[in-house]
């Protein structure tokens, strides 16, 4: 039966193209029609949906094989001396997971942007970004080797460009496309070069071809070289997750690149192309695994304080989709040290649920945003629970999901991963994890309570959104509440989706216990600031007023940059610049202006004294005779006459 | 020895190739000046030939024996050893190929020229059979002959139809001119040289083939001095550091067909040189310099991005990128391995396409706007969407999007380098981020941004204006999603030219690598 | 050969020399065309004189024949020569003298640099 | 065995050309004068195809016991004076009609100069060189002077005279000396006695005669009076004492330096010191050529420079050496003769010759900016045009003896003649010329200017015909 699922999963590379196609179409065909493209853009997202769920089933039917042997499909791309190159799809439970997720959230978002985008100028054109990104996306992650995945990862990198600008005539919103590329750029540096070595050691960037490759050579330093090597390739390649998953030096663009819009923060920088990082990371997982085991440390290290880091700044923020920013932030720590801790289980299983239940929030931050007229500080909401009760709702379980209350999806995955951080023996990370698990349940609850609770404000006049837009909140919100129980034995996600030996790890009461109150803790702290007013936010801030300037401003480290760019970086452009004009072209320049100096001086020679032209003539005769007499000193004796009278 | 004469079933493709522009010049030159409009037409049919041709030639080459193909040798000046060689591989086909595209687009480019439009087709398609010339000459005095045909039309252009801005148009073309031709004259002496040195078992030679058949009458002192006298040359064509002071003043002061043309082709013939004479030729000299080279390289990469970012002026931006990205070429070169010469060779073509994609677009907007100035513009994404969509796809490529051939033709460079000079390497990938910074910059600040009244009269591009576009577009992801189509090509070139062996020998002798 | 004053070649070679370079310093020194013309022709007669000097001792005397007489034909060329120079020379200055109304060799210094 | 008639007829033929046409001069009123420059083009070009004809069918000889050579060389020189006498008389004759007075002889001088250059070429003996050289340069002195009423023509004439005068006086001291020490005047004779030793007299002679014959090629720095004597003269004038006359002064210093100088066993120095003159001609010719203003003067120091590069080809020696400098002085005939025939019709339309006349030239006559640029470039050593293969064949020479450097100063002076000549461009170009006359170009003029461009272009396109004539004449030296 393996066989016919194979058929199947040939046909994997449609899921890609059938958006691919509609951007096609959009683009050169139907621009002009907003109806007609959004209805071809959705149908292609709809119809890659319904094949990504037949694979999904395929694979979960092919069961144990397909998790050893991936369902490959090839075709040689680019074939050179020194330089062999293929293009296809994998298949297997992680891609496929994938798919569902990204082809999922993808339908919802391009739904819900019938409603949001509605009027909007740019409306076909904002359905051929998201057709681009979608068919992007999905053929990443089917990709077979590193260079196809990386070329599909700029690419959506390309979209999130497109997108986060897309309302191109803000300033602030170009500004942060721009900032969003070029801070990934950063990390795909170093992603390049890992892959120029990988491929020099081993002449291959195929994933089951390298991972074969480094078993067999792993002992074999004439191949490898020293074990320093595949660590120093692993940390380059981890660099272009540390861009691309906003880990923390390069996390700058992701809360900047809110300026999109609403349904594709909730797309690309919430559920889907900031997970790529975590995605790419679990498929060369094999390569961390041989690397240093300091190499994993370190991920996890990053991983767990951008969770921490990014969720202590969202505490202090004040624009919605800032905050949820700052909470995918944290999240994406989250997944990056669930796999530094060696559970690609637990990474990949909370990116799944962390999909649902974040793209759910955005979608409700958005119709709350929509409902608002685009005001988005937290402050100038208030009740809007009863004026919009789906949204609310939905919301609500969003909070509770990204809470880790049970038994909502975030709860399984949060729980998975503290479970094995403190299995693997990161007592210190699962601190963090835990703290990080009760401040982003603060926060959470915190936006939720200060936007749907409390007074309502006067000046703004809410109601709901339109069905586009709540019925897919409604079933992200499904996804949110049931999506975690795969994790339960009977569906055993683990056993399709894990890295090396499968061995299932029993859900520890205990720890879940712990997680929940630190959860709940969050919550009731939360509910005691803003509904009871128990304890006074202003006062605390006003008390740890350095602490709290330093969280509102995020640590600086946006300025940091902005001096380095503007001082460093520009400066020296300047000096070069400088240098170019003056020095390399000056020496051109100077010497042009000697050699016709130099005419200038030579001509005063032509006296038109003819006698002076006379006197040169025969004064260079003797000159002449001279040199030629004494040049090598070949007539010693110059007494002409003697000579002369030689001959007599 | 004068090669034989070689009949071939195709030997008169090359020769209609080339004569169609001049053909086309010809008709033009016996035409009333008035008539603007036909000249243009007959301008633009004579390179719609040529560009035809070379492309059944780019289908119908036979990749499976490679070599020299449509091969045509007529003895030339007998007593010198000049053959009147022509013949292209797979070196030199996608040049040609080049050629033509950005020859045929340049014609549309400058469809609006309004002030002596007769001269400027008639010099226009001179400088486009000259390049086309040096891209299918296998014999080295006729292809200088070629190279050295180009720089007066240049000159002429420039100083009439050119543009003033930082530095006069008169001093621009006359830098431009002067640098190329004293860059020549070393090149002459090291040809000149070559071929008194090939001569001296009596019977003289400018073959390309037999010239680096004769490796054993170079001594390795020679090959140094000679390769030396070579990069000068090539070096300040292609503008390398420190030679590139030309480059971004010359293209600044020239109208848009010259600027499109002498970033697209003019400027990569100083890198086919390098490799179809240097490396060639001669291999030791190649090798003995290849690690100052490579230094150099990478210094134009990062030194030119930097500057990059410094500049106000669009086609100052545009120029110092061809700088840096140039450097990549060079890079290529010198670490004398077939998969990068694979690469450089693509590059030059992907830059080819992406530079003269960019240029026109410039030309376009300083046609409308009348000022290049990036202060000044802005928004322009509002009124000209389409123009802006060229803009973008050209500043894509040029910072290397997957995708566009731009990438994977660096990737080869990349590919080819990093086992060589890893340190060149790292540092010209590290060029990437900040070709990144200002290519986005330019964009952001010139397309997009709030609307400006004072660009409202202006009129999207359309009609021919939009030829450029559509076939750089066309090019740039055809190319880039297929790249076997080019890379293929060139490939089987490097291999069965002969160069691979060469580069097979000169890597033995291991050169500055870190590893 | 000091203290030798018997008339030999070397007397009309120093001759010769002396009267070139009597010449040629007029050629030098002096303001007027028309006596830098003489001088001119100073020195052509120089160059006779050491014509017919050799012809006179190396043929004649040395060998002993009397029908070799290049340098007599020599100097007959080099005399027709002079003269017609001489005849243009005159008539240049003579037209100088009509549209400068000097013969100054200074003043001719219109056409420089 | 020949006839000597049949091998001097060219000779003769002009020599009776120009007594005629002195005669005619006087005879025939001055309204019916029109006819006299037909009558010298189309004599002109019979004797022309007759030397060609010898060229390739003549007879090899030396008779009158080696006074007079009439080898492939000197009939090469012969074609050369003739076409350059042809082109001359054919762009002047507007210029001509415009001479006040005596219009009639100015082709009889014409001729007369020919024919003393002819002589020279085929000169085998010093005496007879000398006469020729005399008949030449005096026949110039009157042309230099044509235009009597204009002070700086009869400036320039007087300039050339004394100058030419003085430097033929020496150059006869150095022959006297020469005749001293060998008893002769023929230069086969005088190889064969000089051979080998190198007296400080002789060496005296040779720096003399080199001077001489330096003047006349105005090699730096017996240079100086080209620029002014360039200047002053009438513009045809110049053109032919720029090609014809410096041509005729090679074919001599070929002459003389193969059979006499080279003879000798000059030590190195006296190698570089050459080389060092030739290199000094070229970098001052073309650095003073950039500041002038005058378009007569700039091609005065190009045509320096052009010396210069000739020398190097001498220096260079041997067949291949010997095949360039005469290829070369070949192209510059026609090189030049474009430029100046541009530069003749300026001075007839606009009675000027500053660089600046020529302003918005592409509007007022596109044909002579196309041939100007055509010229110039072609002296630049641009290809397609003659001059770049020309430079090719005299510095590859010149490598080929292990002369590097100076092939690369070569090399790049070219490139920077460049400079000055593309600023003339320009100005035809670019400038509007506003307030200047039409010049339209037709006849003979026209004619002219066509045919040296097309040679031009031609010779760069196809070289092989002249290249074998050339090495033919360089062989028949040796």
């Amino acid at each position: 039966m393996f066989k016919e699922m194979h058929d199947l999963f040939q046909w994997a590379w449609l899921i890609p193209f059938l958006p691919f196609l509609s951007f096609l179409i959009i683009a050169f065909v139907t621009k002009r029609s907003k109806r007609l493209s959004s209805t071809i853009s959705i149908l292609a997202i709809l119809s890659s949906l319904s094949l990504a769920v037949a694979i999904g089933l395929g694979v979960i039917q092919s069961g144990e094989k397909i998790v050893e042997h991936p369902a490959i499909v090839n075709v040689n791309w680019l074939n050179i001396v020194g330089l062999q190159i293929d293009f296809g799809t994998i298949v297997d439970p992680l891609s496929a997971m994938m798919l569902f997720v990204v082809t999922l959230v993808a339908s919802m978002v391009q739904i819900y942007s019938l409603g949001y985008m509605h009027g909007d100028e740019g409306f076909s054109r904002y359905y051929a970004y998201q057709s681009l990104f979608a068919s992007s996306m999905l053929g990443m992650v089917l990709a077979t080797n590193l260079l196809q995945l990386f070329i599909f990862w700029e690419l959506v990198g390309l979209c999130s460009y497109l997108l986060i600008g897309f309302w191109f005539f803000k300033v602030s919103a170009r500004e942060a496309a721009k900032k969003a590329f070029i801070t990934t750029r950063v990390g795909d540096f170093g992603l390049l070069l890992g892959m120029l070595f990988l491929y020099v050691k081993f002449g291959t960037l195929d994933f089951v071809a390298l991972s074969v490759a480094m078993n067999t050579n792993i002992q074999d330093v004439a191949v490898i070289g020293t074990a320093g090597y595949v660590t120093v390739m692993a940390f380059l390649v981890f660099m272009g997750p540390v861009g691309k998953s906003g880990q923390f030096p390069l996390h700058v663009w992701l809360p900047d690149a809110m300026e999109g819009p609403t349904p594709v923060s909730a797309l690309i920088h919430a559920a889907t192309m900031v997970v790529a990082g975590v995605y790419l990371v679990a498929r060369m997982f094999f390569l961390f695994d041989h690397a240093d085991p300091m190499a994993l440390q370190f991920i996890a290290g990053l991983g767990a304080f951008t969770a921490i880091f990014a969720a202590s700044i969202a505490i202090a923020q004040d624009d919605i989709k800032r905050i949820l920013a700052y909470s995918t932030l944290s999240q994406l720590g989250y997944m990056m040290f669930a796999l530094g801790v060696g559970s690609l289980t637990a990474s990949m299983f909370h990116l799944m649920t962390h999909a649902f239940f974040k793209a759910l929030m955005f979608l409700g931050a958005g119709s709350v945003i929509y409902a608002m007229h685009h005001k988005q500080d937290i402050w100038e909401m208030g009740g809007l629970w009863k004026k919009m009760p789906i949204t609310g709702t939905t919301f609500f379980i969003g909070v509770l999901a990204i809470s880790g209350v049970p038994p909502f999806a975030g709860f399984w995955s949060k729980d998975e991963i503290l479970a094995h951080a403190l299995h693997n023996g990161h007592p210190i990370i699962y601190g963090v994890g835990l703290f990080t698990a009760f401040l982003t349940a603060f926060y959470m609850s915190r936006l939720f309570f200060v936007v749907f609770m409390g007074p309502e404000k006067k000046e703004n006049h809410p109601h709901e959104s339109p069905w586009s837009m709540t019925i897919p909140l409604m079933i992200l919100a499904f996804f949110s509440v049931f999506g975690g129980f795969v994790a339960l034995p009977e569906h055993n996600f683990a056993s399709y989706i894990h890295y090396g030996t499968f061995h299932h790890e029993p859900i520890a009461w205990g720890l879940a216990g712990i997680s929940v109150v630190a959860g709940l803790l969050g919550i009731g702290l939360a509910y005691a600031t803003y509904i009871k007013k128990a304890i006074s936010a202003e006062k605390v801030a006003a008390q740890y007023s350095g602490i709290y300037k330093l969280l509102k401003n995020k640590y600086y480290v946006d300025e940091l940059y902005l001096w380095l760019i503007h001082h460093i970086m520009d400066g020296l452009a300047k000096i070069l610049y400088w240098f170019d004009i003056y020095i390399v072209d000056g020496v051109v320049n100077g010497l042009a202006l000697i050699t016709r100096g130099s005419g200038r001086v030579l001509r005063r020679t032509n006296t038109g004294q003819l006698q002076t032209y006379a006197m040169v003539f025969f004064f260079a005769v003797v000159i002449i005779f001279m040199v030629f007499a004494f040049g090598e000193g070949q007539l010693s004796a110059l007494n002409p006459l003697a000579t002369l009278g030689g001959v007599k | 020895m004068t090669a034989l004469p070689t009949v071939s079933s195709m030997s008169m493709l090359l020769p209609f190739t080339l004569l169609a522009p001049l053909a086309a010049m010809l008709l033009i030159v016996f035409l009333p000046k008035e008539e603007t409009k036909t000249i243009k037409i007959i301008a633009a049919m004579g390179m719609l030939v040529s560009l035809v041709l070379s492309l059944y030639a780019f289908l119908n080459y036979q990749w499976e024996p490679g070599g020299m193909q449509y091969t045509l040798t007529i003895p030339w000046v007998p007593d010198l050893g000049v053959n009147l060689a022509l013949g292209v591989d797979g070196l030199s086909l996608p040049m040609l190929l080049l050629t033509n595209l950005i020859g045929f687009a340049s014609i549309y480019a400058s469809w609006n020229i309004d002030k002596r439009v007769k001269e400027f087709f008639v010099l226009l398609l001179i400088l486009i059979a000259g390049v086309m010339g040096t891209f299918i000459a296998r014999d080295l005095f006729i292809f200088f002959l070629f190279y050295e045909i180009v720089v007066i039309p240049i000159y002429i252009m420039v100083i009439i139809w050119g543009s003033t801005k930082r530095v006069t148009k008169e001093y621009a073309a006359m830098k431009l001119t002067i640098y190329l031709l004293i860059g020549s004259a070393f090149l002459l002496v090291g040809m000149v040289a070559l071929y008194l040195a090939a001569g001296a078992n009596g019977n003289p030679t400018f073959m390309f083939d037999q010239l680096s058949a004769r490796q054993d009458l170079y001594s390795p002192a020679f090959q140094k001095v000679a390769f030396a006298l070579m990069i000068v040359g090539f070096g300040s064509l292609i503008s390398m550091f420190p030679f590139h002071s030309w480059s971004p003043d010359g293209y600044a002061g020239a109208p848009t067909a010259v600027s499109m043309i002498h970033a697209g082709v003019l400027k990569k013939i100083g890198g086919y040189g390098l490799i179809r004479l240097g490396i060639y030729v001669l291999p030791v000299g190649a090798s003995f310099w290849a690690p100052y080279i490579a230094t150099l390289a990478v210094i134009s990469v990062l030194y030119a991005a930097f500057i990059a970012l410094a500049q106000k002026d669009l086609k100052y931006v545009v120029g110092y990128s061809s700088v840096s990205h140039m450097g990549y070429v060079i890079i290529a070169v010198a670490a004398l391995n077939p998969t990068a010469a694979t690469g450089a060779v693509g590059m030059m073509f992907a830059h080819g396409v992406m530079a003269a994609l960019f240029f026109s677009m410039i030309g376009f907007i300083y046609e409308k706007t009348h000022t290049r100035n990036i202060a000044d513009l802005g928004g322009l994404a509002h009124q000209m969407p389409r123009l802006a969509i060229g803009f973008m796809i050209a500043g894509m490529a040029s910072l290397g999007l997957p995708g566009t051939v731009n990438f994977i033709t660096e990737f080869t460079i990349f590919m080819g380098v990093i086992n060589v000079l890893p340190v060149h390497a790292i540092l010209g990938i590290a060029g990437i981020i900040f070709t990144a910074v200002y290519i986005l910059r330019t964009i952001a600040n010139v397309l997009f941004g709030p609307r400006r009244a004072e660009w409202d009269h202006l009129t999207d591009i359309r009609g021919p204006e939009l030829v450029p576009l559509v076939i750089f577009g066309f090019v740039i992801f055809f190319a880039g999603i297929f790249p076997n189509v080019l890379l293929g090509m060139i490939d089987s070139g490097v291999t069965s030219s002969g160069l691979a062996k060469v580069l097979e020998t000169v890597s033995q002798a291991k050169i500055g690598g870190l590893f | 050969m000091i203290g030798n004053f018997s008339v030999g070649l070397s007397t009309y070679l120093l001759v010769g020399a002396m009267l070139f370079c009597i010449g040629l310093y007029g050629v030098f020194a002096k303001r007027n065309i028309i006596a830098v013309l003489m001088s001119i022709e100073l020195m052509l007669n120089a160059v006779n004189i050491n014509f017919i000097a050799f012809n006179r001792f190396i043929w004649n005397e040395k060998i002993g024949v009397n029908y070799l007489l290049t340098g007599h034909v020599a100097a007959l060329f080099v005399i027709v020569v002079a003269a017609a120079e001489v005849a243009v020379g005159l008539a240049l200055i003579i037209t100088i003298y009509r549209n400068r109304q000097s013969t100054d060799v200074d003043d001719l210094n219109w056409l420089k640099w | 065995m020949f006839n000597i008639t049949t091998v001097l007829t060219p000779e003769i033929a002009l020599a009776v050309l120009s007594l005629s046409l002195l005669a005619i001069g006087l005879l025939i009123p001055a309204g019916a004068r029109k006819g006299m420059m037909p009558l010298t083009v189309f004599s002109l070009m019979g004797v022309l195809g007759y030397t060609l004809y010898d060229f390739f069918y003549g007879p090899e000889a030396a008779f009158l016991g080696g006074l007079y050579m009439h080898d492939q060389f000197a009939v090469y020189f012969k074609i050369l004076f003739l076409a350059a006498a042809l082109l001359v008389v054919l762009s002047s004759g507007g210029y001509v009609q415009k001479l006040p007075k005596h219009r009639g002889e100015f082709y009889s001088l014409l001729l007369m100069a020919t024919l003393g250059m002819m002589l020279m070429a085929g000169a085998g003996e010093l005496i007879t060189m000398y006469v020729g050289l005399e008949l030449m340069t005096i026949s110039f002195y009157i042309l230099v002077a044509y235009l009597a009423e204009d002070a700086r023509s009869s400036e320039a004439g007087v300039k050339y005279l004394i100058l030419g005068a003085t430097s033929s006086a020496i150059l006869l001291y150095g022959i006297s000396l020469i005749y001293g020490l060998t008893g002769s005047t023929e230069l086969l004779e005088i190889a064969s006695k000089l051979s080998g030793n190198l007296t400080p007299a002789s060496l005296l002679a040779t720096v003399f005669i080199l001077a001489g014959l330096g003047f006349k090629i105005s090699l730096v720095p017996f240079h100086l009076w080209s620029p002014d004597i360039y200047e002053g003269a009438p513009t045809p004038v110049t053109a032919f004492l720029a090609i014809a006359s410096k041509a005729a002064a090679f074919a001599v210093l070929i002459r003389v330096y193969l059979l006499t100088m080279n003879s000798q066993t000059f030590s190195a120095t006296g190698q570089t010191l050459l080389f060092v003159l030739a290199a000094i001609t070229m970098i001052v010719g073309n650095l003073i050529a950039i500041p002038q203003t005058n378009i007569k003067r700039l091609l005065a120091f190009s045509s320096i420079a052009q010396a210069g590069y000739l020398m190097v080809g001498i220096i260079a020696g041997g067949i291949s050496g010997i095949k360039g400098v005469i290829f070369y002085a070949m192209i510059y005939v026609f090189a030049n003769m474009g430029a100046f025939a541009v530069a003749t019709l300026v001075a007839e339309k606009q009675g000027s010759s500053e660089i600046k006349d020529l302003s918005g030239f592409w509007h007022r006559s596109p044909l002579a900016t196309v041939v100007m640029t055509a010229s110039l470039l072609s002296l630049a050593g641009i290809p397609p045009l003659a001059g770049f293969v020309g430079k090719f064949y005299l510095f590859s020479a010149a490598m080929d003896q292990g002369n590097v450097a100076i092939a690369y100063i070569g090399f790049v002076m070219s490139m920077i003649s460049v400079y000055y000549y593309l600023s003339v461009v320009k100005v035809m170009f670019l400038a509007e010329g506003d307030g200047l006359p039409e010049v339209p170009v037709h006849g003979a003029m026209k004619f002219t200017m066509v045919f040296t461009m097309l040679i031009t272009i031609a010779i760069g396109l196809y070289p092989t015909p002249l290249a074998k004539m050339a090495i033919a004449a360089a062989q028949s030296l040796f």
